[in-house]
């Protein structure tokens, strides 16, 4: 883990961390933490890595490193976040601050230090929490960055030792590979790869910090006891965050118009489908997110096919243009990354508290299809998926990953792009329509043709002969305003059996992905980013059994009914496992099945969950669990 | 070549009031459509909602009547992914200038080659003749139970502001003129904002045809409205775009002409720059952008194969 | 019934009709349809009376009077509008008009004429129709109305009879009145409230108008089958529409900022507070309804009682305010007059199709309440209930009628403004807050306190002492952003608190209201205007039996799980009735309860569900009835 | 009376970024309110969402951090609720004019006495330095990937087009001015827009305290931000508002000099006109209204019992 303030390069340090051990061939899972600020709240970012395949965070990590004093005094005093023979890379020049002294930190830490330690918070050094830490057995590793820039500044021949400021997310990264005997070699090459294309100096310098504070470490500590060694796998391997997922989904899918306006954690995807002109899709940055919504529909109506992507604030103003996609049958790719509310909310902090919002948004009633994407391959594959379901059943589609597969760095199997295929559902094609003779009232194509699918052919803008109408009134087939009863009735139960249609059609296991022993004792059902949390956790708990196996519902509509039922019929504990409040998922089950969990897992304080949290559960729930259990893990 | 009658839908029956001015300007676009040479399955003709709403009902074209105040993002969305349409965006006064204010400002700055024709009746027609945005403070149609509470937006300034470049008013009843607008607002390349001065009978009494041309105002014995291009000394357009000096003199001097409202009302083109419009700064920014090279064309799949290549964006990914 | 086309003065006759038996004594049941266009298209109002209480439309009618020819295609054609033995007053100049003639009809409607009488539209005459009516016992009163406009305006001393065509309504108003035997009494008494503030001479020429047709019908028919006679009873009635009960509860409620943007059917609600100043309302029309309820949020932070009022589409723009409402604790009242939903969707139809919305708009989770109110009364008690639950539980109240509730004129019974109490909530006054010293940080008053019951002493804008933040960011308890994991859990905690708080604190007879006989065959669970066919339905059923009962939700947030676990643990059969199209009170009562129905009746075609629909139901789930019944009446 | 100390909140970190211009606005409303005159509970400051909009938890007075670009609706309504409060909206450029464009230009309409700061930083700074719709076209600042691709709205401009009564500008380091500006902006009867050229270190590399007022412009010699109050020939205010030769002139006057940018750039108050305020309007239309007279007033219960008469409303609906 590394930490340190927003806008000072930590996350620099995390991603060059990070980099460099993926390069080596782990499999890498990052948790990056920072408030809804630029410059100077704490942030920090955790990196889990293996030679196997890991999902999810956990709560303890086996090294620290950070130059200040805000995150010595989050993760070293708390004892959560280091695990016992754990060790900490600080630096000491200034461990005589005291817990006041600390700008931002919450002033609820600091009352718990205070009541912890019996003592005023102006009276509690750093040194003092790094003595305890040592006393639990976690080792210190004082780091003194000044001495060793001036070190660096005087080998690279340069006066001012300030100047290098900026390399301590280098030296710490450096100092960490040091201690966990990974090795320089592939610290180096992410150097290159990053640095590469600004200038030789700048590699030069950084080679010269890391080579100096690997050695620095080597010359004064004893060996780390928890080391990794690089690894040398055969696949291909990824390594990228969530929204990045997505738009490369988007390209394959054919996604040509993108509409945006900036929102956390969503615009990171608009940004990259930006910085890639080649891939033709024109993004468009809206003045809000009403327009970003209509922009994608008046796109989708020409026959393109237009995705807008936001977050829950920005999902509020998208209702209305919801509706008129849901009733006029456009196809339409809305990706929610949700984040914590309600409102404005938490927005840099994680959450699944969209999904009851997602399932019922707009007046009146309309088919929509939910997907919820729970890794970076799903990432990718639900996004090609999303469009040819859009355009299959002519209704919006929604997905909803949330900010922690949004904003997370992770290493996946390289994606197969072969695999995706185009489905453009029943559109016209112009020679078809050519026939049609648009100047005879009688003779031309009902757009809203009611067939017993629900689905009618459609013609889009700019075809000649498909000539037609859209209202956000009621309409006939040919799309002019109607509020007669029959007419009424005719259309609105052809559009809604769209959604029983996709029912039917739509694969069981393409619905719900089960993992893990039929008969296990705990049976975890889940939507989005928990199913990583559950996944590592099986791989510890069923080493001696079939403990547990894993539910997760990739469609929330339409709702995979049967399927639900018998994983509920066979289920001996039943957990219900969510990022949320309410347990939205299993308000939904209740709701479709009339039936419930054993248990209804929650967390709501912004963090993901981890695999510990699940492995507590699965004690838990074998010994004597409340309904409902809340998880309150994280900092 | 389609004629006026191919833009006449017949399915639907029109049901505006009788002596609506909306009649004038949906004779108007039908004939600046016939006019224009252009496809009726090539035409996008997009609405919000009101009385106004309904006109895209009433032409044969692709018609889309969106949401209140939505027509602006929508119409730009079908613009942008297939620029070889004709994409006219319609709407009343409420719905533009009110709850689409935000749209109709944020436009401007765009300069997408698309023209905005707004149905200035002063009321809220659809929802029974509450006042809308132009009406100004003081007045009280036959509609309102007390005089108009809030001052008026004035259409022509805020599109100048708002950076509209061609901008231009007409009224319903004179249809040659406004014909004539609504063709040069088409033409033009770039965001046009034609306003219309448009007579609601059922609720609007204060500017009703009477009012706008028939009667003659008693100082000047003329009707009150006037056409700018008729003005020796009247000239919108910007010669030089680089030469600030104009552009600044040609807008203030529509800025000036646009607070003008009471014994005259000047109609015609107000103000008129030809600037780089968003599809070409999008060519600029993606390198090929147009009717061949759009979102609507279907070139990224082969029969159900993507044809999308990402081997370069994934190579600068791949790690292992 | 009265029918005509939009704008042509159907609306006074039907006005002038309505009061007039109203006012002599008779309990009277309105049902106005209209499109939504301002002039031309059919309109017509069914007027029901008794001198009991009615609280339901019926689909036919005992007398139908009109003077043009799309009124008799629709109505007299269909059979489902005119009981046999009926009579319909009709002009007899335009009867060789044929079914193609008529403008502005549905091409659907023609077609099935055409279809029903195996000939072309443009060969089916009006006089057919009626001729075909006449063969099923309907009776036919011709009557000239020109002809009589001639002799008016004789007695008048006018010349040109053509400038009383606005006389049609009173015309056929008071042939109407002649025919039911009901006396002229009323009807002119009813001209002088009308018209006495006008002129007199519009007086007269009304009431010359009213005895002239009136004298033609005794003159020229045998008297009418179906008479009523004016009734003399002790209590008082008003006659209103639902908008005006919800401006008349908002007035005693102490609301003082109305906010509104203008959308049908919600506006008349505005207009009505508009027009009464001494109310000293402050009604503000806004740019948008973005605007309107974050103006009325603004209000209600300075502790005034602020409410604004929309319908569906209203609402999606509305999803943001109310989600910074929740999450700030804003005392808020939104009525949300249901119309035929999605997006524009069917303007002045009506429609319970946003209770699923309701209950999950906004992004992230919050507390909400929803009322449903079902009769006027209840209107205008349940409006004076928001205000008291708003600020009680601090969070936004919805209050959810629809279309036909708000828009319709009904007799009702006085209201007991006596019964109206004002509760304020938790609220500081000057004195305990003047004892807060703002300047120390330490002695403020926490705004977010977090309480055993989740409500916190309140204080508003402008209060000395009672300095707090509002922030849409998640926030500590005085206001500031956090977003540090322990204050989210606590403040998330409390803030959802409120809801269970509110579920123990509101009385279940508050939250439900049965009626009927305990142990009935068929008991009806419904929500809002549906209650009062089955009211009315019961009338008729349980003459010989205990048929029917009625449950009528009145609280659909929080919900009043065990009563209606209770209702459902006694039914035999419990069927769902509401007027939409996926029974979102059943989804809820399943997601709340984890059962469901034995049958579930809905209707989505814009019109208001009937008495004679309901006795309809009972009927078929007394023999055999789908799990799911489909209502289909209506014009 | 209430000092600048009084006017700042101490519980929670100011955590803008260092040298950001926010810092001087924020001092200068502090200053101002100090000047002002009034009690830090009688001050209602509200903001939307931004970097911009967490000035209000730094002040100590009530503070609501609405949403994003919904500020000013918000703040109108508390202040027509209780008119006896001193409200003062404040946010972003983004937030104002981009997706709060619609409320800017309506809220011109009703001249409620009230003032809008905007912090305008030509950015979205706290979504990491995208456009924000003041950023030129062909810009591109250092947060940009490509230069801006949409070109800018003149909030001066937009402001006179929409009917604000009080219109200026000021800039956040030269504290002095600013504080002026807010407290005559604050102290104007009516709708007033001050715009703010506000330095973001963090993003916006092209116009930062250098490019405003540090270097000289080759050209003159001089600073580029110039005081309008300084010119000799420049008066805002309209005299005679029943004038409207001198209201034309006055607005036309603001609206050519708002089109100045470049190497002169100036600051102060370009137009100024006392016309009738929403609150008296309304006062017209209710017969009563202010700050004795609202609708927070908490005079229509007694203990509990309402005690508004609604006999008369209800006689008018009774039949029998
Ligand atoms: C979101 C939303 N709010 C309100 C309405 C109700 N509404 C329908 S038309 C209209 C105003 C129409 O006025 P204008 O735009 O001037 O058009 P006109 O009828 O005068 O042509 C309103 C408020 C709506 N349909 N949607
Ligand atoms: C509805 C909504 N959309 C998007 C956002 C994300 N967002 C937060 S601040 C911001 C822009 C801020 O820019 P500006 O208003 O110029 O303020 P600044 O940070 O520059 O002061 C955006 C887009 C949001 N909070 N809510
Ligand atoms: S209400 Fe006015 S604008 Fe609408 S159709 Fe009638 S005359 Fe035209
Ligand atoms: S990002 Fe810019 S506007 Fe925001 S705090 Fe930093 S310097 Fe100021
Ligand atoms: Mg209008
Ligand atoms: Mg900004």
């Amino acid at each position: 883990m590394v930490g340190g303030p927003q806008g000072s390069g930590v996350d620099s340090a995390a991603q060059l961390f990070a980099q460099t051990v993926s390069r080596g061939g782990l499999n890498v899972w990052g948790q990056r933490e920072y408030y809804s600020n630029i410059k100077g709240k704490h942030s920090y970012t955790k990196i889990r890595m293996s030679e196997d395949e890991i999902h999810s965070p956990v709560d303890r990590v086996h090294f620290l490193a950070t130059y200040e004093s805000e995150t010595l005094a989050r993760h070293v005093q708390d004892h959560r976040a280091l695990v016992g023979g754990g060790g900490v890379l600080y630096d000491p020049s200034h461990t005589d601050e005291t817990i006041a002294d600390i700008r931002f930190m919450d002033h609820r830490v600091k009352a718990d230090i205070a009541e912890e330690y019996g003592q005023p918070a102006d009276e509690i050094t750093i040194q003092q929490l790094l003595d305890d830490a040592a006393a639990d057995g976690v080792r210190l590793f004082a780091f003194p960055y000044e001495e060793l820039q001036k070190d660096i500044a005087d080998e690279l021949g340069m006066d001012d030792h300030n100047r290098l400021q900026i390399l301590k997310n280098t030296m710490a990264t450096a100092a960490s590979i040091a201690m966990i005997e990974f090795g320089l070699e592939h610290l180096n090459e992410t150097i290159d790869a990053i640095f590469g294309d600004k200038s030789d100096r700048i590699v030069e310098m950084n080679k010269v910090a890391a080579e100096h504070s690997a050695q620095y470490m080597r010359d004064n500590y004893e060996p780390f006891e928890h080391t990794i060694a690089p690894a040398e796998p055969d696949e291909e391997r990824l390594f990228m965050q969530g929204t990045d997922a997505v738009a490369l989904g988007k390209m394959v899918a054919g996604c040509r118009m993108q509409t945006y306006y900036p929102i956390s954690p969503a615009t990171d995807e608009s940004v990259y489908l930006e910085s890639k002109p080649g891939s033709d899709v024109v993004v468009v940055q809206t003045e809000d997110e009403l327009s970003a919504v209509d922009m994608a529909i008046g796109a989708a109506l020409t026959g393109a096919r237009a995705a807008t992507s936001t977050s829950g604030p920005g999902v509020n103003l998208m209702v209305e243009g919801l509706g008129f996609a849901g009733l006029c049958e456009v196809p339409l790719v809305l990706v929610d990354y949700q984040r914590g509310g309600p409102s404005t909310g938490m927005p840099t902090r994680t959450e699944q508290g969209d999904l009851q919002f997602a399932l019922s948004l707009g007046n009146g009633e309309y088919p929509r299809l939910v997907l919820a994407p729970g890794d970076l391959d799903e990432m990718f594959h639900d996004t090609i998926d999303a469009f040819n379901l859009a355009e299959r059943y002519q209704t919006p589609v929604l997905m909803l990953p949330d900010k922690d597969l949004a904003g997370n760095n992770h290493t996946v199997e390289t994606f197969d792009v072969d695999e995706a295929e185009i489905d453009r559902g029943k559109l016209f094609d112009e020679d078809e329509l050519a026939e049609t003779e648009w100047r005879d009232d009688a003779d031309r194509h009902p757009r809203f043709d009611t067939t017993e699918d629900g689905i009618s052919p459609r013609s889009v803008i700019g075809q000649e002969g498909g000539i037609h109408w859209l209202t956000s009134d009621e309409h006939t087939e040919i799309g002019h305003i109607t509020e007669d009863v029959v007419k009424r009735e005719e259309i609105m139960e052809k559009r809604m059996e769209k959604i029983e249609t996709a029912r039917e059609e739509i694969p069981d296991d393409r619905m719900v992905r089960r993992v893990g022993p039929e008969n296990a004792e705990v049976t975890f059902v889940t939507w989005g980013t928990p199913k990583g949390a559950v996944l590592d956790a099986m791989e510890v708990a069923n080493e001696d059994g079939d403990l547990v196996n894993l539910v997760q519902i990739r469609v929330l509509s339409p709702f995979p009914n049967h399927v639900i039922d018998d994983v509920l019929d066979e289920a001996t504990n039943a957990v219900s496992l969510e990022n949320n409040y309410t347990s939205q998922l299993a308000r939904l089950v209740r709701e479709q099945l009339g039936r419930g969990f054993d248990h209804r897992a929650v967390k709501y304080n912004g963090r993901p969950i981890m695999q510990n949290e699940v492995l507590d559960i699965v004690d838990d729930v074998r010994k004597d669990a409340p309904d409902r259990i809340v998880l309150r893990g994280g900092i | 070549m389609a004629s006026v009658t191919d833009f006449k839908e017949n399915e639907i029956e029109n049901d505006w009031c009788p002596g609506c001015g909306d009649f004038g300007i949906l004779n108007s676009i039908q004939m600046a459509l016939a006019d224009l040479d252009v496809e009726p399955h090539n035409v996008g003709l997009f609405s919000g909602i009101g009385c106004s709403g309904k006109t895209p009902h009433y032409v044969k074209a692709y018609g889309v009547h969106t949401m209140h105040g939505r027509v602006l993002p929508t119409a730009t969305g079908a613009k942008l992914a297939n620029p070889g349409l004709e994409v006219i965006a319609v709407g009343g006064d409420g719905d533009g200038y009110g709850i689409g204010a935000g749209h109709f400002v944020n436009a401007g700055r765009r300069n997408l080659d698309m023209p905005y024709i707004v149905f200035d009746n002063e009321v809220y027609g659809l929802t029974k003749g509450q006042a809308s945005p132009t009406l100004d403070l003081g007045e009280q149609t036959k509609s309102l139970p007390e005089p108009n509470i809030n001052d008026n937006v004035n259409p022509i300034a805020t599109a100048l502001a708002a950076g509209y470049t061609w901008v231009g008013r007409s009224y319903a009843f004179d249809v040659q003129h406004l014909k004539r607008m609504v063709k040069e607002a088409t033409l033009h390349k770039g965001a046009a904002l034609l306003d219309v001065l448009q007579p609601c009978p059922t609720y609007n009494d204060l500017h009703d045809k009477d009012f706008y041309s028939e009667s003659s105002v008693p100082a000047t014995g003329m009707p009150r409205v006037y056409k700018l291009e008729e003005e020796d000394d009247y000239d919108p357009y910007v010669q030089d775009p680089s030469d600030e000096e104009e552009v600044n003199a040609k807008k203030a001097q529509a800025f000036t002409r646009s607070q003008e409202w009471g014994e005259r009302i000047p109609i015609g083109n107000f103000y008129k720059i030809d600037l780089p419009t968003y599809g070409e700064r999008l060519e600029g920014r993606l390198g090929e952008y147009g009717p061949e090279n759009a979102p609507a064309v279907e070139d990224w799949h082969d029969d159900g194969e993507p044809t999308a290549d990402i081997d370069d964006y994934l190579e600068e990914k791949t790690v292992w």
